[in-house]
């Protein structure tokens, strides 16, 4: 009953919300927080519950609804509802001057809502319905904006189409052949169905996966979609939306087809995980490197979104204990220090008046520094730092693939790390250190509203940073669900007999060293603030901003790696659409305009038809 | 070039029409519905002319629908041709005397013509379509001949409204009576004989009405 | 001779429609094309009628007593073709206001210079 | 049989020379003529009714229309 509620609350809350913004903007904000407060305190209820399934009949057409939760969806869920709890807080100040609000916070909501139907869902077919209407929502607030946005949110929804049009087959096919869309009774069935067929089920249902996943040929629609959405929109679309892909993998690869048949689904030495580990790495190596050569503030967090999922894949392609929990870790990791990026990104958008070039910022940390901590511990866990909830989840996955004796992967895997510190330095610097420009010498710290999701993100990065046996059990319970071989963990880390991981260890040697370091710097500081006077050149004067020394930060590396990461899949299929431009315009020159062509293409086709009828 | 292009396909398609109509033979009997209409029509609808039968009470609907798009067509007229009127009644030289004497005697006399075919549409060929077309040709004449009594244009709007209405409501009345719409809800009367045939001859009646004002109408359109 | 009498109505109409089509195809004058969709109209309604013609049959109207029901002719094209006859006016008349209104705009009725369905 | 045939000729050559006129006028007239010659053939085939439509509306309507139209656009083809 619990779940029909928490759908009701969810969608019903949307429209509610959407209806009393026509009434006064107070109460819709108030609705909109109580509406998804009630939601994660709802899903929180349902912790712990064992696999429970509801059964509803849809009066028309004899539908069956079923619902589901188990640890899976539960883990997703609540991600679904605090992620979404936060960005709507996050909003009531972000989007206060923006205009058409209730459509925003009605479609914020609807998003939300058909999210948690995904993950609640038990069938495939209302799997499916919930799934196209978080395509279509996501289309309609990503072009939000106006102008580039709608560019963007087209190009996501046309290869969304695609990824949903091949669900529908894999579903069609399905039904047709055992006449249930229940996820459980397909996976009972599908333990006996022969190798091509389990084959073509995976690979069809994984494109609309890897493309909602941003995986490498099929990632061209997220860096536009990302860095084009409202600020807290980017974040609920980097942290959760993208990450019903990985559900999705989980769904198809463990719980409907389970470890015994993927086993056998490979071809010589080429199996299918192996692709799926080859998509993942170089996911990774080029995302990261991406990331590094942009210049706008979003869009390198777009791009390290796509990068961290090639950590996700190659931890959960891995179905040994440790790779499991690492990639469901990192989903909820990356979940936590993506969203608090955004806001960090969206707070200096916010407050710098829509400034995302990262160039024309600068010595932030003195006006904002609650922002700043906030970016710090963010870029911190992105990286992976001990203490950060990133390096638990980096660590298992890297033991993973060490252990399982992947070099190549792990190689890659250390690369796109590499990466990732270098665009994670450049982040921070070029925005919160070095000089202050003039024009923001009186900005004021982000709004109290803005401030509060980033510092409960940021203490929620710490926390599970120091105490990952926390989301570690819950973890564990996923894979005890679908007959994986759990990790055992204790409450600060893995115990010996699985892999030595004590974070409070680990603590307190960086609490040590961090004091013997601050030591240092007190004795042996040399370096003094100074003013910086102003400067001529050739008798006239320089303005300060000539000086700024974070423009072109990395230069030279950049020109080292930028003719290696021309973005192929983007130009393949750029290529594609000029190419079907190209023929369209030669196709179009039968309309010559003259009604004479046009009688005659009818004559033709009439003496084309005589023609086939007296000789065939 | 193009000529002789169209004069190939036409020939293909030329040749393929004449392998066809060899199915069709000409003068044959092919009939299968109308064998109905025909034994049955004057029991059934009290018409002598089968053909107005047909269009009037068989396929009544029909020609409701035929007479919509005659309006539709008029209106379109009316809206492509909407604009700037340019004064031409000035320019126009006055008729001669026979002509405009001959017009204004012959004008009723067509009017009644036409009249008359759409009143006996069920006994004798002809019918509202034909008589309105006549009483279009009439005006034609009258406009030809004496240009400055053209009767103003609200009045064949106004006639042909209420010759669509006429329908209609006929329609409508059939309907509540008869249980289908225009079913032929008067006395079938005596065949062969002018008041018989129930409905058919005031709908006909308010075709030809209908149609005449239209065609006047779209002639008056396109002289303006 | 034979099959010529067996044809003519047959040759009469689809000679028209031909005729009709081939002024569509090459003619350039858009009034000019009007007529052509004129002789269509007027082609097709003649072969319809012709199809329902009977040899030595007699207009389906029982005009005086004594008339065999067996030869009449099929009422059913006559009444289509009333029909059409009528709408085939009103679509010329909105065609050629289509023209009056092109030529006061281009001036000129020539097809080849009007080319605004071009894109 | 052989008015018909001499009809049928003569509504065939009527539309060839409305398609070869220069002068539209000629070519309307042309027209009417096929219309009459059409509305003849009608009444032949046993259908006065439409013979009646056709002359009424083909002959006369249809010649008046487009006298009308060529009016208020240009007499010559170009």
């Amino acid at each position: 009953m619990i779940l029909i509620t928490i759908l009701l609350i969810a969608f019903g809350g949307a429209f509610v919300t959407y209806l009393a913004g026509k009434i006064s903007g107070k109460l819709r904000n108030i609705l909109a927080v109580l509406v998804s407060l009630a939601l994660v305190v709802l899903i929180s209820l349902i912790y712990r519950r064992e696999i429970s399934r509801e059964y509803y009949t849809l009066p028309f057409l004899n539908l069956k609804l079923i619902l589901m939760s188990n640890p899976l969806s539960w883990f997703f869920a609540i991600i679904i509802a605090g992620i979404g709890l936060l960005s709507i807080l996050y909003s009531l100040e972000y989007m206060k001057d923006k205009e058409r609000l209730d459509y925003y916070y009605f479609t914020l909501l609807f998003i939300n809502a058909s999210m948690l139907g995904t993950v609640i869902s038990g069938d495939l077919l209302s799997f499916f319905i919930f799934w196209e209407i978080m395509s279509w929502s996501t289309y309609l607030l990503i072009s939000y904006k106006g102008g580039k946005a709608i560019a963007a949110g087209l190009k996501y929804i046309i290869m969304s189409i695609i990824g949903s049009l091949a669900m529908l087959l894999v579903i069609i096919s399905l039904y047709s052949r055992y006449g249930t869309m229940e996820i459980s009774a397909i996976a009972s069935y599908m333990q006996t169905a022969s190798i091509g067929y389990t084959l073509f089920i995976l690979i069809t249902s994984s494109l609309s996966f890897v493309i909602i996943n941003a995986f490498w040929p099929l990632h061209t629609w997220l860096p536009d979609a990302h860095a084009e959405a409202v600020s807290p929109f980017s974040s609920v679309l980097s942290a959760v939306l993208v990450r019903k892909g990985i559900y999705g993998l989980y769904l198809f690869m463990y719980v409907i087809l389970g470890l015994n048949i993927l086993n056998k689904l490979h071809v010589g030495f080429i199996s299918f995980s192996s692709v799926l580990c080859g998509i993942g790495a170089v996911t990774i190596v080029f995302a990261a490197f991406t990331a590094l050569v942009q210049e706008d503030s979003k869009r390198i967090l777009a791009w390290s979104t796509v990068g961290q999922g090639g950590y996700m894949l190659l931890g959960i392609v891995f179905a040994t204990a440790s790779g499991m929990t690492g990639g469901m870790f990192h989903v909820l990791n990356h979940c936590i220090y993506i969203a608090l990026l955004f806001f960090v990104a969206g707070a200096i958008e916010h407050r710098t008046g829509g400034i995302r070039n990262i160039n024309e910022l600068g010595g932030l940390i003195k006006r904002m520094p609650v922002t700043f901590i906030a970016a710090l511990v963010g870029i911190s866990g992105l990286i992976g730092i001990p203490l950060t909830n990133g390096f638990v989840s980096k660590w298992l996955i890297y033991k993973t693939l060490i252990l399982g004796n992947h070099p190549f992967l792990a190689f890659a895997a250390f690369v796109g790390t590499w990466g990732t510190v270098l665009y994670g330095y450049k982040f921070i610097h070029n925005i919160f250190l070095g000089q202050l420009p003039e024009k923001y010498k009186h900005i004021k710290e982000a709004p109290l509203l803005m401030q509060l999701p980033m510092i409960l993100l940021t203490v929620t990065v710490i926390l599970f940073g120091v105490l990952p046996g926390i989301p570690l059990r819950v973890i564990s319970a996923i894979q005890r669900q679908v007959a994986l071989p759990p990790l055992q963990t204790t409450l600060f880390g893995i115990p010996k007999e699985a892999g030595e991981l004590n974070m409070i260890n680990v603590l307190f040697a960086i609490l040590i060293s961090c004091f013997i370091v601050w030591l240092l710097f007190r004795r042996a500081a040399k370096s003094v603030p100074v003013q910086q006077d102003d400067s001529y050149a050739a008798g006239s004067y320089v303005p300060k901003e000539k000086y700024h020394y974070t423009v072109n930060f990395y230069n030279p590396l950049s020109k080292m790696i930028t003719p290696y990461l021309r973005d192929v899949a983007s130009l393949f299929y750029l290529n594609i659409a000029r190419g079907t431009q190209r023929v369209c315009n030669i196709i179009r020159r039968v309309y010559v305009g003259e009604v004479g062509y046009y009688a005659m293409y009818i004559v033709l086709f009439l003496a084309f038809l005589i023609f086939i009828q007296m000789f065939f | 070039m193009r000529k002789i292009i169209s004069l190939i396909l036409l020939g293909i398609v030329c040749v393929g029409i004449i392998f066809a109509l060899y199915s069709i033979p000409f003068g044959k009997d092919k009939i299968k519905v109308g064998k109905h209409y025909i034994y049955n029509g004057i029991k059934e609808t009290g018409a002598v002319n089968i053909v107005t039968s047909v269009v009037l009470n068989y396929r009544g609907f029909d020609t409701l629908g035929e007479v919509t798009i005659l309006f539709i067509a008029a209106l379109g007229l009316g809206v492509v041709l909407y604009g700037k009127k340019k004064k031409r009644k000035e320019g126009l030289e006055p008729a001669s005397l026979v002509l405009y004497t001959g017009c204004r005697f012959l004008f009723p006399l067509i009017l009644l013509f036409g009249a008359y075919i759409f009143i006996h549409g069920h006994l004798t060929p002809g019918g509202g379509f034909q008589g309105g077309a006549i009483i279009a040709s009439g005006f034609l004449l009258s406009y030809l001949g004496c240009p400055r009594k053209w009767i103003s244009k609200e009045r064949f709007n106004i006639t042909e409204s209420l010759g669509g209405l006429v329908f209609v409501i006929m329609g409508l009345i059939g309907l509540t009576i008869g249980g289908y719409f225009l079913s032929n809800f008067l006395p079938k009367g005596i065949a062969n004989t002018l008041f018989s045939a129930g409905i058919i001859p005031i709908l006909y009646c308010a075709v030809g009405f209908k149609v005449g004002a239209e065609l006047a109408g779209i002639i008056y359109n396109m002289i303006e | 001779m034979n099959f010529l009498s067996n044809n003519i109505y047959y040759i009469g109409c689809f000679g028209l429609i031909f005729i009709g089509l081939y002024i569509v195809l090459t003619k350039k004058n858009l009034i000019k094309v009007i007529i052509g969709i004129n002789f269509i109209d007027t082609g097709v309604n003649l072969f319809l009628i012709t199809i329902g013609y009977i040899r030595g049959g007699t207009a389906p109207i029982f005009s005086r007593p004594g008339l065999n029901p067996e030869r009449m002719v099929d009422p059913i094209p006559q009444a289509l073709v009333l029909t059409t006859i009528v709408i085939g006016v009103s679509v010329l008349a909105l065609a050629l206001s289509l023209a009056i209104r092109l030529y006061h705009h281009y001036g000129t009725l020539n097809l080849r210079k009007i080319r605004e369905l071009k894109w | 049989m052989i008015f018909v045939f001499l009809l049928v000729f003569l509504m065939l050559a009527g539309a060839i020379v409305a398609s070869i006129f220069k002068d539209l006028m000629n070519s309307v007239i042309a027209m009417a003529l096929v219309s009459l010659i059409a509305s003849i053939l009608f009444y032949f085939l046993q259908a006065p009714d439409v013979a009646m439509a056709e002359a009424s509306i083909g002959a006369a309507l249809t010649t008046a229309i487009f006298i009308i139209a060529i009016r208020r656009t240009k007499r010559h083809e170009e």
